[in-house]
């Protein structure tokens, strides 16, 4: 048991340092690769926590899979990330400590790690154990409740995923041409650059609403994202057309 | 009911699943379907399905009381259980009935607004993204409205980032709404989690009737609560958690924007309410507090803040969104009051304010459409180029400032009077104020609208252009349907009283007060 | 049918109708609404009105009953006159296609009919509200330069709601729930508020300036439709709630006599026409305040004239403006040789305003003067003397003679639209009809809340009104010949009555710069505080502001984690 | 490419045996930890490594991207269907048991089967398409959107 222990602290304290390397880090190129070395680590957890299903995938998934996809997102941006104020970072930071605050309200009452009479072992739980060798004769009960169970929660977390790829088709296209298409109304464009009031340059926001968002950023950065939001902020050519389809 | 007797079997037994199941798997068919006109037909049909389901689901509730659905054959706590009941029947006829409504006026907005090969696909993401909702609604088992949760949201961020194709700032919006979306989708999950190891299962009903049996349960129960609540808000864009929604509201597709304007965040609504007042209930004290006073202070204060924010915004959208965050105050007022009046009054409203905040995006959808503007700046003389539009949209409006004989003088006189009645007097004020800075907020873009003279372009007059009358139809069916229930009431107000009658049990009514 | 009339205040009909023609884009029927709707109105107040009080339209909402509808012998009066002028204004206004001006022409003289027959505070408060609202539309109409007013107008009426709201709520609460609106008096809790609330709407001095800041500044209809109603409302709840203070008959002299200054220096003639309404509603609000039968009989019956020759007044101006463009005195004259039936009706407002015999306000002023002088107000009579004196220098005179006669302004413009000119001869016709000595002003007073056994046309009387409106015109005259009358420039050189220039025009003078320097002081200090506000308000909330910034900023993420942190604290307090 | 020889020999070999494996997880997930997600996602990255070895348009010509869309489809159609199928065969949906009216156990087993293989083709065509989509977005210069 105290091996157990050990073997915990350990881990844990690994995927601390982890990420905190991960959080400071500003080559992406390593913060990915540590991110699979998180993934990773807590594979290794989640197996001495006997979550083994969960450890597969956790393994699969985010040490395996995501990692290479994190790799091809990364080939299209900068290698390396912009320097982030620590002002910055203390919001996240509040809200880490804020939840885990409350995490730590509730350990109080929380049931013993493995106690067989928490509710979670012995309510359903226990029924599950019971009912798969009666109903399903399979061993694998996560199996059994994953896919027989509670398979319409599976069904749709096969949705969510299917949802993602259609995400990316519609918004990348898989051959990596989309995005280039404008949308125009069906008629006369009177808006923004044609209207009256945006000749005589009144009216107009003061500040374009995409450098509103730049207004925490340095002093620097806050000019070059006012030019740039307004050359993009103003419409493309309206031109007057039949149906678009 | 004789209608009833007149539909298959089958579809009384199963409708309940299949107002999920059949979008869904719709959604996944739209992966392959090349064709546009194709993929609006059955996108079409199947709404029209769900919504016949839900209103068929809705006679049922009527007549029989709650139903329930076993997924798979198995007992509810071990299987997963679909429940339909008088809380439910309404939000699920309201999704559908929505879906059905923005689709007929798709069909030409999405032609202008999203590339042609993707539309298929588009409407699929809609499909799905409609499923989840239903799915989030009809459910009785607390892990699978995650699942839903999470099968809208995604498919509610892909849908708002194709609004990129009008504005390259739509991409932002879907990823501030995919963040926040997510934090909330976080503390939701969080929350559910510690209820299962509060109570180990994960079916409501049972959950329910365990946490009665703990007398609300341990620390555990309430650290649940209040992720659960937080989570929620986050969805719900109750006040200070609203921050996504602006953007998404503003940079999405009109289409889209009027459809999840008009349920998405109800359906989170009805979340909190199915959770705050049958899973947890008013025996609870942390629950009396946490409502009564904490949702109470975020709902006035949201009331009135949003309000002011959205007499101060220059696009339209973004005013429309601002003043749904306000409603969604007006809503948590009536459910902090935790009294019968209160909850009949919010419920009311969710459903008022659904077909009228639609009515407007539909409107302003269209006149994007004919003229490519949002904002209040170019609204100049649209009450003579779009007369028909213009008035669809003064109706809806009208009834968003709460004008008598409109669905929003309706709900706003029953929260109103609910204020009244729980000795909240100066929560009236609070109405009453906030209702005038709706007038302020409509009132600046209807001037704009019927005081000024159309603009010129090389010195001609902008001429009439009205928008196609399929995108006409939809939104005058919502405006008519504001003045209906300014009218005549009776039948919502019933609906949302039989649905509080759920919420607070008579055994409970008076608790908390 | 009469089941469900009796049950529908008549102004919600003409509401109803009004909403309709919000959205109704077809103007051929929205016309047709906007003269049937009024004449509805009459023909059901006519059916529903019995010798009793009538009540009904009893709502019950939650706990409160709404009662939306009483009739009786005071409100009877208001409830017609409004309906003839909206017909009248109907008329005036035909020749406008705008959807929404119709509309909320429309509601917001039901709204006024409806307060008028509002029989609890909250159904006046209500009906209060939806005419504030409702007309501001009229005078958004009005162009840019009337935005801005129509804001303040909003803003200001609001507020005056909310003061009613208030007090009635606390009258009410003192009643114990009973909310119905009777004498109400200033020694009742919440008194002075629903006064104060009543003041700002009828133009009380220092509350008026909204008066003469929105009216001129909106549309042609506008004006005319504004005019009639919303400070009539007033008069009415006033009447209805506090006859008999006496504060109220001071209040009234003052407002009768302090606008004379300014409308006799004012070169906006429809501003000049905004004062002198502010000046009637003196005398109204005086004879309120004296309170016998024979003074509240003056004040309906001032109400009901003054509606129709203040519309006439109006109309004929509107008339003038539309036709040329300007409404400035300075700019016009000579306008009779165009527009000759302009002329005759704003003659016969003018006639009618200054009180001659046998033209409308001479039946009824006199009502109100002698009412005070049987009170013993003999100070007050005298002012109110002198005011009249004042109405015939600026309403009698100095209107149609600097806009029809005066020099030539050489401008030559058509005549103005015939729909126009019959809706000004309808109302002529009735300001010579209510003065009628034989049956017409014994209709009027048939009307009256009380028996009327008053007689106007005794001799002395009819001499007596002659010799002091003649008095004015010699003086008029007089100070024209010697140049000293301060028409076409902006001078300050004010004058009402030559046996007292030398002293009037010192006080005057004095009186009139130090009203002019409050009145700039406290526009500057409005201005700025609403300016500095704006400000404000804009850096926080315009979408340039602190709290639309998106995602890179911390915001959401420090909020999320404090509701969080809130909600436990919560759940803690709660569990504890 | 063409320098990195051992790398394409080794995964050549390695390839077939990380697709055989991801089917050995997907029909061992009754006795073992695993099944069609973690099975898909495996089946994934044996295609992923093919592309990153021998280049994304080789990897696209041995598995073009309409299959792969029609995959994600597959899956989802698959999962649902065996739940329509249940219907048709009068139980609830994903109601295993009437497949097989006589051993319900049977009949769970091969709707656990169905279903399962569902999510591995849906799992493993979108992990397929976000890396398609990814991998063939042009390259853009940094600080464009």
């Amino acid at each position: 048991m105290s091996g157990h222990i050990i073997l915990d602290l350990g881990l844990i304290s690994m995927l601390l340092v982890i990420a905190f390397a991960i959080i400071r880090m500003r080559s992406l190129f390593a913060v990915v690769m540590l991110q699979g070395v998180y993934s990773l680590v807590c594979a290794a957890w989640f197996v001495s926590l006997d979550a083994v299903d969960v450890a597969f995938t956790e393994a699969a998934v985010g040490a395996g899979v995501s990692t290479v996809l994190m790799l091809a997102a990364m080939l299209l941006a900068d290698r390396q990330s912009d320097e982030v104020s620590l002002r910055r970072q203390i919001a996240p930071i509040i809200i880490v400590i804020a939840s885990g605050l409350m995490l730590f309200y509730a350990i109080g009452d929380m049931p013993i790690y493995g106690d067989a009479n928490s509710p979670a072992n012995s309510h359903v739980g226990a029924g599950y154990l019971d009912k798969t060798a009666k109903d399903i004769h399979i061993p694998n009960v996560v199996t059994a409740v994953l896919a027989s169970y509670r398979g319409f929660d599976t069904f749709g977390e096969t949705v969510v995923i299917f949802a993602a790829g259609l995400g990316v088709l519609l918004l990348l296209g898989l051959n990596g041409n989309a995005g280039k298409w404008q949308a125009c109304p069906n008629g006369v464009s009177i808006g923004l650059g044609q209207s009256p009031y945006a000749q005589l340059g009144e009216d107009q926001p003061k500040v374009s609403p995409k450098a509103e968002v730049a207004t925490n950023l340095p002093k620097e950065k806050k000019t070059i994202a006012k030019k740039t939001s307004q050359s993009k902020g103003r419409p493309r050519k309206a031109v007057p057309k039949g149906d678009v389809s | 009911m004789d209608i009833l007797s007149l539909l298959p079997p089958w579809l009384l037994t199963h409708g309940v699943a299949l107002l999920v199941v059949l979008p869904l798997l719709a959604g996944a068919a739209m992966a392959v379907i090349p064709r546009e006109r194709i993929a609006w037909t059955i996108t079409f049909m199947v709404m029209l399905i769900c919504m016949l389901c839900a209103l068929t689901l809705a006679l049922q509730v009527i007549d029989q009381g709650r139903l329930s659905y076993k997924m798979g054959g198995w007992e509810p706590p071990y299987g997963i259980e679909y429940v339909v009941d008088a809380l439910s029947a309404p939000v699920l006829l309201l999704i559908s009935a929505m879906a059905v409504i923005c689709l007929f006026y798709a069909s030409p907005s999405v032609k202008a607004e999203v590339e042609p090969k993707k539309r298929a696909a588009f409407y699929g993401a809609f499909l799905i993204c409609a499923a989840g909702l239903l799915g989030m609604v009809v459910t009785g088992d607390a892990f699978n409205v995650f699942v839903f949760l999470e099968v809208s949201s995604i498919s509610t961020y892909v849908l708002v980032a194709m609004g990129h194709s009008r504005d390259r700032r739509a991409l932002r919006a879907a990823y501030d709404y995919l963040i926040l979306g997510s934090i909330g989708a976080t503390f939701f999950v969080i929350g559910i989690g510690f209820l299962y190891m509060e109570t180990g299962t994960l079916n409501m009903a049972d959950m329910s009737n365990i946490l009665d049996g703990l007398d609300g349960g341990s620390r555990v129960a309430q650290v649940g609560f209040a992720f659960i609540v937080i989570g929620l808000g986050l969805k719900l864009a109750m006040f200070p958690l609203h921050m996504w929604l602006p953007g998404a509201y503003a940079h999405a597709p009109s289409f889209v924007t009027i459809f999840l304007a008009s349920t998405a965040t109800k359906a989170a609504l009805y979340l909190l309410l199915r959770f705050a007042f049958t899973i947890f209930d008013l025996s609870f004290d942390y629950v009396v507090t946490i409502l009564s006073q904490f949702v109470l202070v975020l709902a006035v204060v949201g009331m009135v803040f949003a309000s002011i924010q959205a007499i101060f915004q220059t696009d339209v959208r973004r005013v429309l969104a601002f003043s749904s965050i306000a409603q969604v105050g007006y809503i948590l007022l009536g459910l902090s009051f935790l009294t019968l009046s209160g909850l009949t009054a919010s419920y009311v409203h969710l459903i008022n304010h659904a077909f009228i905040k639609g009515g407007l995006f539909l409107a302003v959808g269209a006149m994007w459409y004919r003229f490519g503007i949002t904002r209040v700046a170019d609204f100049r003389g649209l009450s003579k180029t779009m007369p028909w539009t213009m008035s669809a949209f003064t109706i809806s409006g009208l009834s968003l400032i709460g004008v008598p004989l409109t669905a929003g003088f309706v709900s706003k006189l029953q929260l109103a009077t609910a204020a009244w009645e729980r000795g909240y007097g100066w929560a009236v004020g609070v109405i009453l104020f906030s209702s005038i800075l709706a007038l302020v907020y409509i009132g600046r873009i209807l001037r704009v609208a019927y005081f000024e003279t159309p603009p010129q372009i090389n010195g001609v007059e902008v001429l009439k252009n009205e928008a196609p009358l399929i995108m006409l139809i939809p939104m005058w069916i919502l405006a008519i349907l504001s003045i209906v229930i300014g009218i005549n009431a009776g039948w919502v107000v019933d609906a949302a009283g039989r649905a509080a009658e759920l919420l607070i049990p008579t055994q409970m009514i008076g608790r908390g007060l | 049918m009469i089941e469900l009339l009796l049950n529908l205040n008549p102004g919600l009909i003409i509401i109803l109708a009004g909403m309709i023609c919000a959205v109704l884009p077809a103007s051929q029927i929205r016309k047709l609404l906007v003269i049937a709707a009024p004449i509805a109105g009459i023909v059901s107040i006519s059916t529903l009105y019995t010798d009793q009080e009538v009540i009904g339209g009893i709502i019950e909402v939650g706990r409160q009953s709404f009662t939306t509808l009483r009739i009786d012998s005071l409100s009877l009066i208001w409830g017609y006159i409004f309906c003839v002028v909206g017909v009248l204004n109907g008329i005036f206004g035909l020749h406008e296609k705008c959807q929404i001006t119709d509309s909320s022409a429309l509601i917001y003289m039901g709204s006024a009919i409806g307060g008028v027959f509002a029989g609890d505070l909250l159904t006046l408060f209500l009906f209060w509200e939806i005419a504030a609202v409702s007309s501001v539309p009229l005078i958004w109409k009005g162009g840019e330069r009337a935005y801005a007013a129509g804001v303040r107008y909003l803003a200001i009426h609001i507020f005056s709601g909310v003061a009613l709201l208030a007090g009635a709520i606390i009258y009410g609460r003192a009643n114990g729930g009973d909310f119905t609106f009777g004498h109400i008096g200033l020694n009742a809790p919440g008194g002075w508020l629903i006064l104060l609330a009543m003041g700002i709407k009828c133009g009380f001095p220092l509350l008026h300036n909204w008066m003469q800041d929105a009216y001129p500044k909106a549309s042609i209809t506008g004006t005319v439709i504004l005019s009639a109603f919303t400070t009539k409302l007033a008069i009415y709840a006033l009447a209805r709630g506090f006859a008999g203070e006496d504060i109220l008959i001071y209040i009234g002299a003052a407002m009768t006599v302090f606008p004379v200054f300014f409308a006799v220096i004012e070169n906006d003639m429809r501003r000049v026409l905004s004062y002198s309404l502010n000046n009637q509603l003196g005398y109204m609000v005086c004879g309120i305040g004296v309170g016998t039968s024979l003074a509240m009989n003056g004040v309906a019956g001032q109400v009901a004239v003054h509606i129709i020759f203040k519309s006439l007044l109006f109309m004929s101006m509107g008339a003038v403006l539309y036709r040329v463009g300007t409404i400035k005195g300075s700019e016009l004259g000579g306008l009779f040789r165009s527009m000759p039936l302009t002329t005759v009706f704003c003659l016969v407002g003018a006639a009618s305003i200054a009180a001659f015999p046998l033209f409308a306000a001479f039946v009824t002023k006199a009502m109100i003067i002698s009412a005070v002088i049987k009170e013993h107000h003999y100070v007050i009579s005298f002012i109110l003397l002198f005011a009249s004196a004042g109405v015939m220098e600026h309403s009698g005179i100095k209107i149609p003679y600097f806009t029809f006669f005066s020099h030539d302004s050489g401008r030559r413009v058509e005549e103005a639209p015939w729909n126009m000119l019959v809706a000004m001869g309808l109302a002529s016709a009735l300001c010579l009809f209510f003065a009628f000595p034989f049956g017409g002003y014994q209709f009027l007073y048939s009307l009256m809340p009380y028996a009327a056994d008053y007689d106007p046309y005794t001799a002395d009387h009819v001499i007596f009104q002659l010799q002091l409106l003649f008095a004015a015109i010699v003086a008029f005259a007089l100070l024209k010949r010697l140049r000293i009358y301060p028409a076409e420039r902006r001078a300050e050189i004010i004058d009402f009555d030559w046996t007292y220039r030398k002293l009037g025009l010192s006080v005057v003078k004095w009186l009139g710069a130090m009203w002019m320097r409050l009145n700039a002081v406290s526009a500057n200090m409005r201005d700025r505080f609403a300016g500095s506000l704006g400000r404000k308000l804009q850096q926080v909330f315009s979408p340039a502001g602190t709290f639309s910034a998106g995602s890179p900023v911390n915001l959401p993420y420090v909020l999320t984690a404090a509701m969080l942190f809130i909600c436990l604290i919560g759940v803690y307090i709660g569990a504890s | 490419m063409n320098e990195h020889g051992i790398l394409r020999v080794v995964s050549k070999l390695l390839i077939p045996f990380i697709a055989i494996f991801a089917f050995y997880v997907q029909f061992h997930g009754d006795y073992g930890p695993g099944g069609g997600f973690q099975a898909g996602v495996i089946l994934a990255a044996s295609v992923i490594l093919y592309a990153l070895i021998f280049g994304l348009e080789a990897a696209k010509s041995a598995v073009p991207p309409s299959w792969v869309r029609f995959g994600m489809a597959m899956g989802v159609f698959l999962y649902g269907g065996t739940g329509v199928a249940t219907w048709l065969l009068g139980g609830e949906f994903l109601n295993y048991s009437v497949f097989t009216p006589d051993h319900p156990s049977h009949g769970q087993h091969y709707g656990i089967l169905l279903v399962e293989l569902g999510v591995l083709l849906a799992v493993a065509s979108v992990m397929l398409a976000i890396f398609y989509a990814f991998g063939s977005r042009p390259v853009n210069h940094p600080g464009e959107d």
